[in-house]
């Protein structure tokens, strides 16, 4: 292996599930819908790195986890560790993996066999890859997890040991096969504030102590800077930012990064911080299609040019569009709330009421309307069409990620263009 | 709950090895912790009663149980009441009712017991398997439970023994072949349940084998609801037995419980001579009740989270 | 097409796979059962030819995919066929059997299970009190003793000491002549026949709605709803009604497949109160051979369970709305 | 300053457990203001959430309140029953937002029969007056109105939060409580919450008493703070009190134990140990066994919740070092080598 193999690659990574299926759809041959969790993600993990990876929850982090732990098989991409990539292990490399990836889960409370001490916790790993002198390497890693003395903790069972205690044993189970690399997914969230930092502070200092490199995972940028020195923000099964923490806690560059930082509380009564202007969530990661996933929440979508909006007002019609190009419209619904469902004209100006808040001028205005009655005509193709003719914007284009600055990466359309540094040859794909 | 230190069992070396493993000790210790609780103890010592009746009942049988009575004046005992001779009264064929009851504790501890087991054998390993392995084999194993559910028990029962042929035995076998579903089903919920845990996911990605897994981590985690099943199988067996007893179905040479009342109704004498069939029935009921009120408090003590599956154990 | 219609029609084609699958399964296993009627006749004397004659006449002797399609198209038409036994159609034979023996089970099940829920959100909603720890355990007392014991002790008890009710029986012997069918039912002869199954019966099984009730009612008072409605000061009784409302979900769930239960155990009752069902029937028919009467019936008990569980499965999804999406 | 809405005073409240009655609060004393948002803060177990619940009569049945008062615009309502908070605290006075939201609408009920149900136990209002009620706080909470009808599930997390949200405002009370309203939500859905939270606090003049773990949200939304360690109230005060001259150990380390992304790289604050649990009086400071500042003091009676610094008149906390333990901190970290000693002796 030549030394400048990096550890880990994860390149290109997807991991999709098919939503369950009916025995109406079986004979209604319906394809299943796609659950796109994972979806073309690439980082790289060094010796002796620490990277995280944040996101909001459903954002497909912990799945991502999880197939790196090879619980989920892979849909596409690869995993490299050591140069050889996981679709070629066989079962030795599969166990030389498994030895030297290690995880630890954010529940401490059900991170333990209840029924299994301490002692018989920590010892499980070392059985499993027949590893010598247990007795010493279990008290060894109890001492490094702080729990000291350790015989005090070896005969113990979980439901005997606080939720700080816990989370030092599940530590101390993920090191005492000495691996290279700890995947660790929230590992403090669920402890007391005055425990967390303990224990966030003992595992970047286990970390290099045991020469082990890592992945965190975590909702929670505040805390990101004490344990990695880079971060990939993850949205709908994207990467879509990925740079040292503190430029981005200092600058983010994706809006979306943008958002998510400017949302965390200051714990500070003078500091008077602006309340986040985006709205909505996440959408379900179902069947996504092309373009920039944040795209109907983004408040810096890209109109197309030549065309004059508002951007609250672009983003509007963003959003009206996604759902009426996903079929998500709730007609129904505004429908049966009508007076007079009969009255076509209401209609129309109660899905208006529902997606639109702010006036538009002009030409952008007569193309919504007309589409606003298309739609309650029950034409959603025509409308649809109408809206990509003067709408479509380049964010429907997946965008590639570019290194924005030195080591700083995004993924976002702004970057393309007002960077000298991207690629010439910004191959957007087109549907 | 208190912490409870690990039991202390002779110090050789095999039993050594054997009370530590999990399954043993997590079983021990829950037997300890149950016994604190003085309804469930007594429960269990009537349970124990119940067993050691079926070891030493026969020997301890005044009379043999087709020994015909007579009375001082030489007549034969019919259908006689409760006397000091005989306690709980003569049968119509002048039986003793007694030492036919003590007689009948065997073949009613091996149906419990033995149909217990069975239960137990098939629900977790079906419970387990389906659980466990998950995708295609879970949905014929749990396809095929819910078909099983289906059976109305009593005159499948009987259909099948024609099959096997009647037979104490035979009827055993039977009651385990039908009474594994629910066990089945409560199971598999559990072994799902566990395997979500973040501790088997990370065993899994140690590198735990399957097997490891599953005897490491699953089995000592439904084991409480194991026992569980094993308490309430072992009465569902007793009970079911003594059901095709009653109707002639299993054999009527075997002198269990369920034979004395069959024979008290036949006879015609039922309300006459009440104290034949009365101490059979109560101790079949109460020997049932134990063995559920038991199972209960085992499980109520050792899962936290217990009360979400009792409901599907008692329709089995 | 809505999200229930969609549901309605999944859950109504599964459920139509299944009896088919069952009527098959039961149809190959009475076939593969060794032995038939004849082999009684057998035992009685019967010569080998003339009961080789018999089979060929009942088409015993076809190949089992012959015998499979003729039953199947039979049954299409309506024909369940005849007993080889009794020799009449088997729907003549089962009818009113199954027709007494309904008429016991379903309403004191029902009675069981709205007595049960009762009894369960009584004790469940006092959870920690003597009341909830010992409030069930005389439910589980009686359900501990077999049924035909608890009939036994109901008939002495109530019939031969008390003199309450008859001993066994649906009706006198000589009762009035009734024109209809159903008029015997509507009697006060019928009714006094009545009391003691249908306590057997409550008595046996009251232990299941109410275990489970009781359980489900502890588990939906420690949610948060209901925390929720206590914070906003609903009454006691408004409380009660939302957490039942929860509850019995489970409890419904269990209901056919333990009917099921009770007509298959009823047997037991119907024995020892010499009650016309088809309990007994069933037996005598099961050690007859009677294959045919046999099956039907267990095949009428497998469809009464499927349909029902389609029947509670479809008002599951009128109580939850969230059945409905996500099926 | 504005009159007191909620005044509490010297609150005790016990649990009946098998180890003995567990006190979980003693002696807490705080106020809430007119229109003030108040944030009680502490880790769990503190007695936080309780004090809350004592409020609106929502102790579960082993809790009591055994001392103090607890005054409503001047009135002792700590012992009024089940019925006299219906007709006139319960919602239409003081409503509450409850900690998970995702299970608190019942799920076989729209939110619209909900809100009816609630109205009608509340109020002699029609059912279409309380539609339009709820219709409006739809809108001030940036829902949909026409989505009154829905079924929860019908929403994302966010949405059930702030249908919550509308659900204890739609009877126009004078204080709503929320008991960690957005400890289950993400980042960016809890900023959302709280620009509703603002807006309430804008538009209706609400007073809001809010419980949570988390300091930062306290500090940025609330107007003043009281943090509970193990049932007792270690200090209180305005935030600029609080967050620039702190006075107990217990509050100090607390606030320095949560992040800041100001300044990514400094140290987190770790408090060693665990809080304790009380069982009968509480005789102590309960941080002692925490605190590196401990007398023997400390261990001998409970410090009373004496007024601190002249900034702000509300500002007390209850520790006998009030004067010099912050000083201490900032001069030599979370030690005190003098101290230490006097801690082991009195400890043991």
């Amino acid at each position: 292996m030549a030394d400048d193999t990096p550890l880990l690659e994860i390149d290109d990574l997807e991991k999709h599930f098919e939503q369950s299926t009916n025995i109406l759809d079986l004979l209604l041959r319906r394809e299943p819908s796609k659950i796109q969790a994972v979806d073309g993600v690439s980082f790289t993990l060094e010796t002796n790195d620490s990277i995280a990876v944040i996101g909001e929850s459903g954002c497909g982090k912990t799945t991502l986890l999880l197939t790196l732990i090879g619980l989920h098989d892979i849909t596409g991409g690869d995993v490299v560790y050591k140069g050889t990539p996981m679709s070629d292990f066989d079962d030795a490399d599969w166990k030389e993996y498994r030895s030297n990836v290690q995880v630890i889960f954010q529940d401490p409370f059900n991170s333990l066999d209840p029924k299994m001490t301490v002692e018989e916790s920590l010892k499980e790993p070392l059985k499993i890859h027949d590893v010598g002198n247990r007795d010493e390497r279990v008290y060894q890693v109890l001492e490094d997890v702080e729990l000291r003395p350790p015989e005090q903790y070896l005969h113990r069972k979980p439901m005997n040991l606080s939720g700080g205690e816990k989370q030092r044993v599940a530590i101390g189970r993920a090191l005492v096969l000495e691996p290279d690399i700890i995947l660790a997914d929230e590992p403090v969230s669920m402890l007391d504030v005055s425990t967390q930092a303990s224990v966030l502070r003992m595992l970047k200092d286990l970390i290099d102590d045991y020469d082990a490199s890592m992945i965190y995972i975590s909702h929670d940028l505040s805390t990101v800077s004490y344990i990695s020195e880079t971060v990939n923000v993850m949205y709908l099964g994207r990467i879509v930012e990925s740079a040292p923490t503190e430029w981005i806690l200092d600058d983010p560059k994706h809006p979306y990064s943008e958002a998510l930082v400017s949302a965390i509380p200051i714990p500070d009564p003078h500091h008077d911080r602006a309340r986040t202007e985006m709205s909505g969530a996440p959408r379900d990661p179902i069947d996504l299609g092309e373009g920039c996933r944040f795209r109907d929440r983004c408040p810096k979508v890209i109109p197309p040019d030549g065309i004059d909006v508002d951007q609250e007002a672009y983003r509007e019609v963003m959003a009206f569009r996604e759902a009426l190009e996903r079929d998500d419209l709730p007609l129904e619904r505004i429908r049966k709330e009508l007076d007079d469902p009969g009255d076509q004209e209401a209609f129309a100006a109660a899905i208006r009421g529902e997606y639109f808040s702010g006036e538009m001028t002009g030409e952008n205005a007569t193309t919504v309307d007309a589409a606003l009655d298309d739609v309650a005509d029950g034409d959603l193709d025509a409308a649809a069409d109408r809206l990509r003719d003067r709408f479509e914007s380049v964010c429907e284009n997946t965008p590639l990620s570019v290194e924005a600055e030195a080591d700083w990466h995004v993924a976002c359309h702004q970057y393309y263009d007002h960077d000298r540094r991207t690629k010439e040859d910004h191959a957007i794909t087109t549907d | 709950m208190p912490a409870r230190d690990a039991v202390s069992l002779p110090n050789t070396e095999a039993f050594e090895n054997i009370a530590d493993h999990h399954i043993v000790r997590n079983f021990v210790g829950g037997l300890r912790m149950m016994l604190n609780d003085r309804t469930t103890a007594a429960y269990f010592w009537i349970l124990v009663g119940i067993t050691f009746l079926g070891v030493v009942g026969p020997m301890l049988a005044p009379y043999g149980i087709e020994q015909t009575q007579y009375s001082e004046t030489g007549q034969i005992l019919s259908a006689a009441p409760p006397s000091i001779n005989h306690p709980l009264g003569t049968t119509f064929a002048g039986y003793d009712v007694l030492s036919r009851l003590l007689v009948g504790a065997r073949p009613t501890v091996i149906t419990g017991l033995l149909g217990g087991g069975l239960i137990l054998t098939i629900g977790t390993s079906i419970g387990i398997t389906a659980g466990y392995v998950g995708g295609r084999t879970e949905t014929i194993l749990m396809r095929f439970t819910d078909f099983v559910y289906g059976v109305p028990l009593i005159p499948f029962g009987i259909v099948m023994i024609t099959f096997l042929g009647v037979g104490f035995l035979s009827s055993i076998l039977v009651i385990g072949l039908i009474l594994w579903r629910g066990g089945a089903r409560v199971i598999r919920a559990q072994t799902l349940q566990i395997k979500q845990y973040p501790f088997v996911k990370v065993a899994k990605a140690t590198g735990a084998s399957r097997r490891r897994i599953i005897i490491k981590h699953i089995l000592p985690n439904v084991a409480p609801m194991a026992i569980f099943f094993l308490a309430l199988g072992v009465g569902y067996a007793i009970m079911l037995q003594a059901s095709l007893t009653f109707l002639g179905v299993a054999s009527p040479f075997t002198p269990s419980w369920g034979v004395m009342i069959r024979n008290a109704f036949n006879s015609g004498y039922m309300s006459q001579a009440w104290w034949w069939s009365l101490t059979p029935g109560l101790l079949i009921g109460i020997t049932v009740l134990s063995t559920f009120m038991f199972g209960r408090g085992y499980e109520d003590l050792i899962t936290a989270d217990s009360e979400s599956v009792e409901a599907d154990t008692v329709a089995a | 097409m809505s999200s229930m219609k969609r549901y309605v029609v999944v859950r109504g084609l599964q459920t139509i796979f299944t009896l088919w699958l069952v009527l098959t399964a039961l149809f190959v296993m009475f076939r593969s059962m060794p032995g038939d009627f004849t082999s009684q006749m057998a035992v009685a004397g019967a010569s080998e030819e003339a009961l080789a004659a018999l089979r060929a006449q009942w088409g015993l002797d076809e190949p089992l995919y012959v015998q499979y399609w003729r039953y199947i198209t039979n049954l299409a038409q309506g024909n369940l066929g005849e007993s080889p036994v009794y020799r009449v159609p088997v729907w003549e034979f089962v009818k009113m059997r199954m027709f007494n023996t309904f008429i016991l089970v379903a309403p004191a099940m029902t009675f069981t299970y709205l007595l049960g829920a009762l009894i369960g959100t009584i004790t469940g909603s006092k959870r920690g009190s003597r009341l909830e720890k010992l409030g069930i355990i005389p439910v589980i007392g009686v359900g501990s003793f077999p049924a035909f014991f608890l009939s036994i002790v109901l008939v002495v008890v109530f019939a031969s000491w008390l003199n309450l009710f008859p001993t066994s029986g649906m009706l006198s012997a000589g009762g009035t002549e009734l024109e209809t069918w159903w008029g015997p039912y509507l009697t006060a002869d019928f009714g006094i026949h009545y009391v003691l199954p249908f306590t057997a019966v409550v008595c046996r099984y009251l232990f299941i709605p109410s275990l489970i009730m009781r359980t489900s009612v502890v588990e939906v008072m420690g949610q948060d709803h209901t925390e929720y409605h206590r914070l906003t000061g609903l009454p006691i009784g408004n409380r009660l009604r939302h957490v039942a409302k929860h509850a019995s979900l489970p409890v419904l769930t269990i209901y056919p497949v333990s009917l099921a239960r009770a007509l298959g155990g009823v047997v037991l009752i119907e024995t020892v109160f010499n009650w016309p069902g088809i309990g007994y029937a069933l037996v005598e028919a099961v050690l007859g051979r009677d294959y045919p009467v046999v099956q039907f019936v267990f095949f009428v008990v497998a469809a009464f369970v499927i349909i029902s569980n389609f029947l509670v499965d479809l008002l599951y999804g009128v109580i939850d709305p969230r059945i409905r999406v996500e099926d | 300053m504005s009159r007191p809405l909620l005044e509490i005073e010297d609150l005790t409240i016990r649990y009946e457990t098998d180890g003995g009655d567990l006190t979980a609060v003693s002696n807490a004393s705080f106020s809430v203001d007119e229109g003030e948002f108040f944030g009680l803060a502490g880790e769990s177990g503190s007695g936080k959430s309780t004090t809350a619940k004592a409020i609106i009569g929502g102790l579960d049945d082993n809790g009591w309140i055994d001392g103090g008062t607890i005054r409503y615009r001047g009135e002792e309502i700590q012992d009024f029953t089940d019925k006299e908070l219906n007709e006139k605290l319960r919602w239409k006075e003081v409503s509450w937002i409850p900690q998970s939201s995702m299970n608190s609408l019942d799920p076989l009920q729209r939110v619209s029969e909900q809100a009816l149900e609630i109205g009608r136990v509340h109020t002699d209002l029609s059912n279409e007056a309380i539609r339009e009620k709820l219709k409006e706080m739809f809108d001030v909470v940036g829902l949909q109105q026409s989505r009154i009808d829905d079924y929860p599930h019908q929403f994302s997390g966010g949405m059930q939060q702030r249908a919550i949200i509308a659900l204890a405002l739609f009877l126009e009370p004078s204080l709503v409580i929320a008991d960690e309203p957005t400890t289950a939500l993400d980042v960016i859905m809890q900023d959302q919450i709280f620009k509703y939270l603002d807006r309430m606090k804008d538009d209706a003049e609400i007073s809001l008493l809010l419980i949570t773990h988390d300091i930062s949200v306290i500090f940025e939304s609330c107007d003043s703070v009281a943090i509970m360690h193990a049932s007792q109230i270690a200090e209180r005060g305005s935030t600029t009190a609080v967050h620039d001259n702190p006075r107990h150990p217990y509050a100090f380390m607390f606030k320095e134990a949560f992040p800041d992304i100001r300044e990514p790289s400094r140290d987190l604050e770790v408090i060693e140990g665990y809080p304790p649990e009380l069982i009968g009086e509480v005789s102590s400071c309960s941080f002692t066994d925490r605190c590196p500042w401990a007398v023997e003091e400390c261990h001998q009676s409970a410090p009373p919740l004496e007024p601190v610094g002249d900034d702000d008149a509300t500002h007390a906390a209850s520790c006998f070092r009030s004067d010099e333990a912050y000083e201490l901190y900032e001069r030599y970290g979370a030690t005190d080598p003098s101290a230490e000693v006097e801690a082991e002796q009195g400890g043991n």
